[in-house]
This record gives structure tokens, C-alpha cells and sequence, in this order.
């Protein structure tokens, strides 16, 4: 167990060297000249009120540029729904429940 | 439970809360938040009140099969109006293409369909987080 | 209206499932009638992926893409149906049908009673669903959100199971699969700083401009990106989670997730590789040697940890991991042939792992044995249950006229072309191994005597489907050409050949 | 040496988000408590989004709501806050999920630790 955990601790190590790495070769932290501030940010920014009728440019993207995305978006917590009723639902006779059968506590 | 201060404090509250969480729902085109935060301030007010008055009294204001019920109809109901474009013979959740008025904007219904998906998201989130709430808290 | 329908297909294949899942635990208050709806949404689909495929194949216009909502590409979110989509959405449906026909009577002994299984069939729409959407998806957060909702389905299933167990592999599954998708959301996220897209081909452009400038970040991106989806296509160092949540779900979701869930993930780690990354990239930071060493390690690896299993359920689990080797190493040639392979091989491997896994479902149903040595005799009892195990093991292991050959040969062909007779060596040496964990099995069951036991082979639509993916098996080794016109079209189209 | 501390600390964000990603990584991997576990997916997930919304901040920008009174010039990329949005929910879900299996797993045995619930599985084969 301990060398397991020894060896986890020299990945992440290895790890927190290439993010730093990596870090350092990233476009600077909040300078307008970055490439995500391309021409897509750009068309959301000056576009989305004449093409979508929205003053807030985050509905926007989200209910209509990217709606295809929040749809997927309200099936992962409906999935996650179905899955906790699947798990935790009591059915009305008793030994229904997912694991009251072979519980290893009595 | 039986502290009498806490229910009649939420009494007062819990119609304000749930009143709000609607207003941040359908002003999510004109102000920050939208239909998650919104549905998540609707579904913290049944949440305060089932944990205040007991389970056995949430569940009698909302019943299993209302919950279940908004749950699947408010996925499908952004899948059905995302089938207007394909009918319009427009793409998939076409908005504005699929002849949709953009009303006047900042105005409660500006923006074509968005009010309508962020109505139908907003209480299919509101009634999942009760559900989940409900069958976490019944174990 | 048939325009209309034919343009929006591909849409459609995504949604229609999702719709009847949200709609099943309002509507089906009877289990047979979630079944009947289930089993009808699956023939829908069939036929739908048939045309989808017929369109790829015989059309000039292919491949289209779909612009979601009219936003197009680099704003809004496109779609590409060409032959990469055609051939897995294909593949979904003809894995995804005989698991329906074969849950029916089998749920109610291992997940309970009805309200669970229709929350079981829910699940499993959604997954068919979003595995159909990875495939065509051009957008990589997308992928990621799709992605997302295969994990949590493929959890649910597991985890739909009777018994402790099935928790604690659920868990296991949950968290290791969750870890792999944040991994993923931070390659995309590196991906978009360094180029400001999301759309693959935009990305792809961006990136050959950008990479020299900031290596060491694209080299992050790209591991992050590889550890995440081998984490969630069972890698070797990193498929821990698998044997436990393959041998511990119900059947039929062993066969999904074994068959088809895996390959979700390992299309769209293709996509994002071949797609966005490209060719010199790829060279550049020598991605296919290490492809082409974990592949070999996994076959290996796996295929001697298979034959170490005493229960046939985590047997078969173990030899998934060594199959996904195949898969990667397939990935790592880098030419026509290889990745050609690789998609053939995703193909068969789907239809036969799956049926393999169904006729261990009904056999271990019906016996209620877990161990291989209880087997004694089944061959006998249950001929049908046995005989679709047989074919599908020695389709496995590579024997000609049946479709583990076809993958087998190509990816050979391929390792030839690259030049790499190691990996011929290791391809014939996992074929071997897979022998010797898999004909042990079929010599108990046929040719030791049989106890005194009242052993019967399963019910009709369990047959139907035992014998529907036995066809499957015989048919894609002898008549296999519509899927290898569309893999290689794929792979060509992949590998940016003209 | 100093250029690429300099570089760092310019994207001082970036570097919190990839130190918190390891820690929660770390947390993930050895710890064997269920609920350790999760609060270590929780942070790789929160990580990622600061990594995500860092990416479109401008200096001095503003909130990306058109104001049409008095139009602001400089808006801060609106698409990642989109996005992460949809992460966020993903992250709820998955949560709530794993809750629901900790109730299952403590149910059934009785506690939380991971190695403890491997011990007891270990100890029924046996039998």
C-alpha cells in the first residue's frame, strides 16, 4: 500500500511539471490579443441580440447557438434521476429494495 | 420537527422563494442566472419545506407521480420544440430561422423559443433536484 | 415528408430513442407493453441504420453534414454523417436489438421487480441513444456532454443489479469513469485556449498553425485526452474498473457495455486523434509507437489474466481488456489497412462479445453456476445456449468464414505494411492465448459428464436473440463486404487519402 | 528560468487550476474513504472549469449582457461561462449519483471505507 502510494505521489509529481510546463506556453491570462477571442467569441459578443433576441449573451450560446448541447445537458440529470430511483426506490412489497437480501449487516 | 418559530417563518418565506426562482427562470434572457439556477431556488423551496414540515408533507404536496410526470415531459418538451424547425424544414432547434419573433428585447418574452426551453428546463431541473432529494432523504 | 425525414435522419437516430425513454416511466404502466415499445424503437432503428448506410454506400452526396439549429460551423454544432458514423450506428443496431429481445425474460431474476426494469430499459435507450450521437458528433463539447451521459447510463446499469456487489462496481465504475471524463473536459479545455474552437475540423486547422509555438501544452492536451478515454475504453494500466462492473452487471447490460459502450469511446479517442491532431502531429510526438506498445501489452496482459479467471462472466471481462488492445494497436499502424482493421475488428468484436456474454447470461440463469468447472455437460442440456457460445468463441479467436477473421487479417496486413513484425507476432501469440482461455470452456461444457440437473435452454425470445447475433457472427465473416467498403472508406477518409 | 516563472505567474490561474487538478487527482487515488473520493472528483471538476472560465476573461471586461442604454466596449468571452454551465450541471449529476451508491454501499455494509468494503467481500468468497 505504501509503495502504491509512493509511486502515486512521483506521477503527480510528474504531472505538476508538465502543467507547469505546459502553463507557461499558454497565451498570457487576460490579454485580448488570446485565441479564443476569435471570430467566434466575437459574433456571440456583437451578433446575438439581432440573431436571437437575447440581451444576455450566455442564454444565448446556451438555448440557441449551443441548444443541442443543454438538451444533451437535461439528459445527463434526467439519467442521473433514473439511475439514484433505480438504486434507492422502495417498491411497495419489502424485499424489493436493491440490496436488502444479502446485506452483510443484519 | 416541531419548532413552531421555524414553520411560520417558513410559511411567510417559502411562497416568496418559490416566486422568485420562477423570476429568475423567465428573466434568464435579460439577466444573469437562467433556467438552472432558477429551477434549483424553485426546487430549494420544496426542499426547505419537506425538511421543515417532514417528508410525508412534501410528498403530499407533490405527489410521485406529478414529480415524475414534469420530469419527463420537461426533457420532452425541449425535444418537441426543437421538432417546430425540422416541421418549418429548418434544422434541428432552429430558433429565429424557424419564423419565431424576437420580440422586443429585455422584455419577458424576447428571443423567439428561448422563454418557452428555459420554462421547460427550468421545472424539469427544479423537479429532478426534489426527486433526488425525496429518494436520498427516504433511505 | 420523405426529404424531410432522409435530411434529418441522422437526428433522429440520436433523439427517437431518448424520446420513448423519457416518455416510459410516465406511459408503461404494463411490462409488456415497455417491452414491445423497446423492441420497436430497436427495429425502428435497424431499419433507419440500414437506410442511413445504404445512403453512405450507394450516394454521391455523403459525406453531409448537419447543421444544428442553422448555426454554422464554428459557431453553432455540426454533425458529420459519413462512413465512420453509418458503420458504428450500424453496428449499435444490430448489438442493440437481440439484447432487447434477450432482456426480456432474463431481468426480472437479476434486477426485480417492474418499476426497475422500466428504469433498466430507460437507461438502456439513453445509452443507445448517445453511443449513436458520439458516432456523428463533430464537436468536441459535445463529445464531451455525450460522454457523459454514456458513463452515467453505463453506471445505472451496473449498478441496476440485485446485490451487494453490484453497488460497490458501480461505485468503482462511477468514480474512475468520472476522473477519465474530467481528464477529457481538460484536454478539450486545453484544446480550446490554444486554438478557440470547438468544432474538430476548425480546431484541426488551428492547432497545425499554433502547435509549434506551445508544444509542451498540445503534448498535455494530448495526454490528457489519451489517459481520459483510455481510463473509460479499459486501457490496460488503467481497466481496473472493468472486470468487476462487466462480470457484476446484469447480462444483458454486460453485453452493451462490453460490446458496444467501449466502442463509443474508442471512436470518438479515434475521432479526436485522427481528426483534430492529425497525421503529423501524431508523428511528430511519436503517439503511434506508444499506441502500438500498450496495445501489444494489453493483449498480452489481458489475455494471461483471462486465464487466470475461474468465473466465466470475469473471464470473458478480461478477455475485453486484451481485445481493446486490438483496438489500440490497430489505431497506432497509421495506415489503411490498420485502422481498417481496427474498425472491422470494433464491429465483430461488438457482435460477438456481446452474444458471448448473452449465452454466459443464460447459461449461468439457468444453472445458476458462476465457475467454470460447474459447467460440466451444459453443451448437452442446453444446446442453443452452448452452441451460439461456441460459434462466437471460435469467431473470436480468429478462425476464417467467421468475422473475428476478417478484423485479425486486416490488422495483420496492416503491422506488415508498417513494417512491424513484433505486433504480427503479438496479434498471433493473443489469438493463441485466446484460445487456450476460451476452448477449456466449450471442452467442459461439451465432454465431461453431465449431473443429474434439470437444465433447460432458455425461452423463445432468448433464442431468437442467442441465434439472431450467431447469424450476425456467421454472416459478417462470410458476406462482409458492405462493412469493409465502409471501414475503408473510413480509414481512408481518416488518414486524409483521396 | 526566470522567463518561465515569469510566464507562470502571469497565468496565475491556470497554474491554480492544474495544482488543485493534482491535489484532487491525488485525493482520488489514495484515499480509500467513499466520500473522500467524491470530494476529490469534485475538485478535478471544479478545476476544470476555472481552467475554462480563466480562458475568457479579458482584463477589465465585462459582464457578457448587452447593456443597449450605454453599450460597453469590452465584453469577456461569453462561450466558456455557456459551457461550463453545462459542466456544472454534469457535475451535480454525477455527484448526486455517487451519493445514492454511497447509500447503497453503506446499507449493505456498513461503512464508508473502500478497503474495509474489499475485506468483507474477501472474507464471503472465503466461506
Amino acid at each position: 500500500m505504501k509503495i502504491r502510494n509512493v509511486l502515486i505521489v512521483i506521477l503527480a509529481l510528474i504531472a505538476l511539471y508538465g502543467i507547469i510546463i505546459s502553463v507557461a506556453e499558454m497565451p498570457p491570462y487576460g490579454s485580448p490579443d488570446n485565441p479564443v477571442h476569435n471570430q467566434v467569441s466575437e459574433r456571440y459578443i456583437h451578433k446575438a441580440l439581432e440573431e436571437t433576441g437575447v440581451l444576455n449573451m450566455v442564454t444565448a450560446i446556451v438555448l440557441d447557438y449551443r441548444a443541442y448541447d443543454t438538451m444533451f445537458e437535461t439528459i445527463v440529470l434526467f439519467t442521473a434521476a433514473i439511475a439514484v430511483v433505480i438504486n434507492l426506490k422502495k417498491y411497495h412489497d419489502k424485499s424489493s429494495s436493491a440490496d436488502k437480501e444479502d446485506s452483510l449487516i443484519k | 420537527m416541531k419548532d413552531y418559530i421555524l414553520k411560520r417563518i417558513v410559511a411567510v418565506i417559502l411562497p416568496f422563494m418559490c416566486m422568485y426562482g420562477f423570476y429568475v427562470i423567465l428573466h434568464g434572457a435579460s439577466s444573469p442566472g437562467g433556467s438552472f439556477a432558477g429551477g434549483i431556488i424553485v426546487a430549494l423551496s420544496f426542499i426547505v419545506f419537506s425538511t421543515i414540515y417532514g417528508l410525508d408533507e412534501g410528498r403530499r404536496i407533490l405527489p410521485e407521480s406529478v414529480l415524475v410526470w414534469t420530469e419527463s415531459f420537461g426533457t420532452l418538451w425541449y425535444g418537441l420544440l426543437g421538432l417546430i424547425g425540422i416541421f418549418k424544414g429548418v434544422p434541428f432547434l432552429a430558433n429565429l430561422l424557424a419564423g419565431f419573433k424576437p420580440g422586443t428585447p429585455g422584455s419577458l418574452f424576447s428571443g423567439g423559443l428561448i422563454p418557452l426551453l428555459t420554462l421547460g428546463v427550468g421545472i424539469r431541473v427544479a423537479s429532478t433536484m426534489v426527486t433526488l432529494f425525496f429518494t436520498i432523504k427516504e433511505e | 415528408m420523405t426529404a424531410g425525414l432522409k435530411t434529418n435522419l441522422p437526428v433522429f437516430i440520436v433523439v427517437i430513442p431518448m424520446f420513448v425513454a423519457f416518455m416510459l416511466p410516465t406511459f408503461a404502466r404494463r411490462i409488456k407493453w415497455i417491452e414491445g415499445t423497446v423492441a420497436a424503437v430497436k427495429l425502428l432503428g435497424l431499419a433507419a441504420a440500414a437506410w442511413l448506410a445504404h445512403m453512405v454506400l450507394y450516394e454521391k452526396d455523403f459525406p453531409v453534414k448537419y447543421i444544428m439549429g442553422g448555426w454554422p460551423a464554428p459557431w453553432g454544432i455540426e454533425l458529420v454523417i459519413g462512413n465512420l458514423a453509418a458503420l458504428f450506428i450500424l453496428t449499435i443496431a444490430i448489438v442493440s436489438l437481440p439484447v432487447a429481445l434477450f432482456a426480456r425474460d432474463n431481468l426480472e431474476k437479476e434486477v426485480g421487480p417492474k418499476q426497475r426494469i422500466a428504469r433498466f430499459y430507460v437507461l438502456y435507450l439513453l445509452l443507445i441513444g448517445a453511443l449513436a450521437g458520439m458516432a456523428i458528433t463533430n464537436d468536441l463539447f459535445n463529445v464531451f456532454v455525450l460522454v457523459e451521459v454514456v458513463t452515467l447510463s453505463c453506471c445505472g446499469l451496473v449498478s441496476s443489479r440485485k446485490g451487494h456487489g453490484a453497488a460497490k462496481a458501480a461505485f468503482n465504475y462511477l468514480i474512475l469513469a468520472t476522473l477519465g471524463s474530467a481528464l477529457v473536459l481538460g484536454g478539450i479545455g486545453f484544446i480550446y485556449i490554444l486554438t478557440g474552437h470547438l468544432n474538430m475540423e476548425f480546431a484541426s486547422a488551428e492547432l497545425g498553425r499554433v502547435w509549434q509555438s506551445s508544444p509542451h501544452t498540445v503534448w498535455m492536451a494530448l495526454s490528457f485526452l489519451f489517459v481520459g478515454f483510455g481510463v473509460k475504453a479499459a486501457l490496460f494500466p488503467l481497466h481496473v474498473w472493468l472486470p468487476d462492473a462487466h462480470s457484476m452487471a446484469p447480462s444483458p447490460a454486460s453485453a452493451l457495455l462490453s460490446g458496444l459502450a467501449i466502442k463509443g469511446y474508442i471512436i470518438s479517442f479515434m475521432k479526436i486523434l485522427y481528426v483534430i491532431f492529425g497525421h503529423t502531429l501524431m508523428q511528430e510526438y511519436g503517439i503511434y509507437r506508444i499506441l502500438i506498445l500498450i496495445g501489444m501489452v494489453a493483449i498480452i496482459i489481458g489475455s494471461l489474466s483471462a486465464l487466470l479467471q475461474k468465473r466465466l462472466k470475469r473471464r470473458l471481462a478480461f478477455s475485453t481488456v486484451a481485445q481493446v488492445g486490438y483496438l489500440f494497436l490497430g489505431l497506432g499502424l497509421a495506415n489503411k489497412e490498420g485502422l481498417m482493421g481496427t474498425l472491422l475488428y470494433l464491429v465483430s468484436h461488438a457482435v460477438i462479445k456481446s452474444l458471448l456474454f448473452l449465452a454466459a447470461g443464460a447459461v449461468i440463469s439457468a444453472t445458476g453456476k458462476e465457475n467454470i468447472r460447474d459447467l460440466a455437460g451444459v453443451g448437452r442440456k442446453m444446446p442453443i445456449a452452448m452452441g451460439t457460445f461456441t460459434i462466437a468463441s471460435l469467431s473470436l479467436i480468429g478462425l476464417p468464414l467467421l468475422s473475428g477473421f476478417i478484423g485479425k487479417w486486416h490488422l495483420v496486413l496492416g503491422s506488415l505494411g508498417a513494417g512491424d513484425i513484433l505486433s504480427v507476432t503479438v496479434i498471433i501469440i493473443g489469438s493463441i492465448l485466446c484460445a487456450a482461455y476460451l476452448l477449456p470452456i466449450i471442452r467442459i461444457a461439451y465432454f465431461e459428464p453431465a449431473p443429474e440437473a434439470d437444465w433447460q435452454d432458455p425461452g423463445l425470445p432468448q433464442k431468437a436473440a442467442l441465434i439472431l447475433l450467431a447469424a450476425g457472427v456467421v454472416l459478417l465473416g462470410v458476406l462482409p463486404g458492405p462493412f469493409i467498403e465502409l471501414a475503408g472508406r473510413a480509414a481512408a477518409e481518416l488518414l486524409l487519402i483521396q | 528560468m526566470k522567463e518561465l516563472l515569469e510566464k507562470v505567474v502571469i497565468n496565475y490561474p491556470y497554474l491554480a487550476a492544474g495544482i488543485l487538478f493534482a491535489i484532487g487527482v491525488l485525493t482520488v487515488l489514495t484515499r480509500s474513504n467513499v466520500f473522500k473520493k467524491l470530494i476529490g472528483i469534485n475538485i478535478m471538476e471544479s478545476c476544470v472549469f476555472l481552467l475554462f472560465v480563466s480562458a475568457g476573461n479579458i482584463k477589465g471586461g465585462n459582464v457578457p449582457i448587452l447593456d443597449t442604454a450605454n453599450p460597453k466596449p469590452v465584453y469577456v468571452n461569453p462561450l466558456p461561462s455557456a459551457l461550463m454551465l453545462t459542466g456544472i450541471v454534469v457535475s451535480v449529476s454525477v455527484t448526486a449519483f455517487a451519493l445514492a451508491l454511497i447509500i447503497r454501499l453503506y446499507n449493505s455494509y456498513g461503512t464508508t471505507d473502500l478497503r474495509r468494503i474489499g475485506e468483507m467481500d474477501y472474507e464471503v468468497k472465503k466461506k
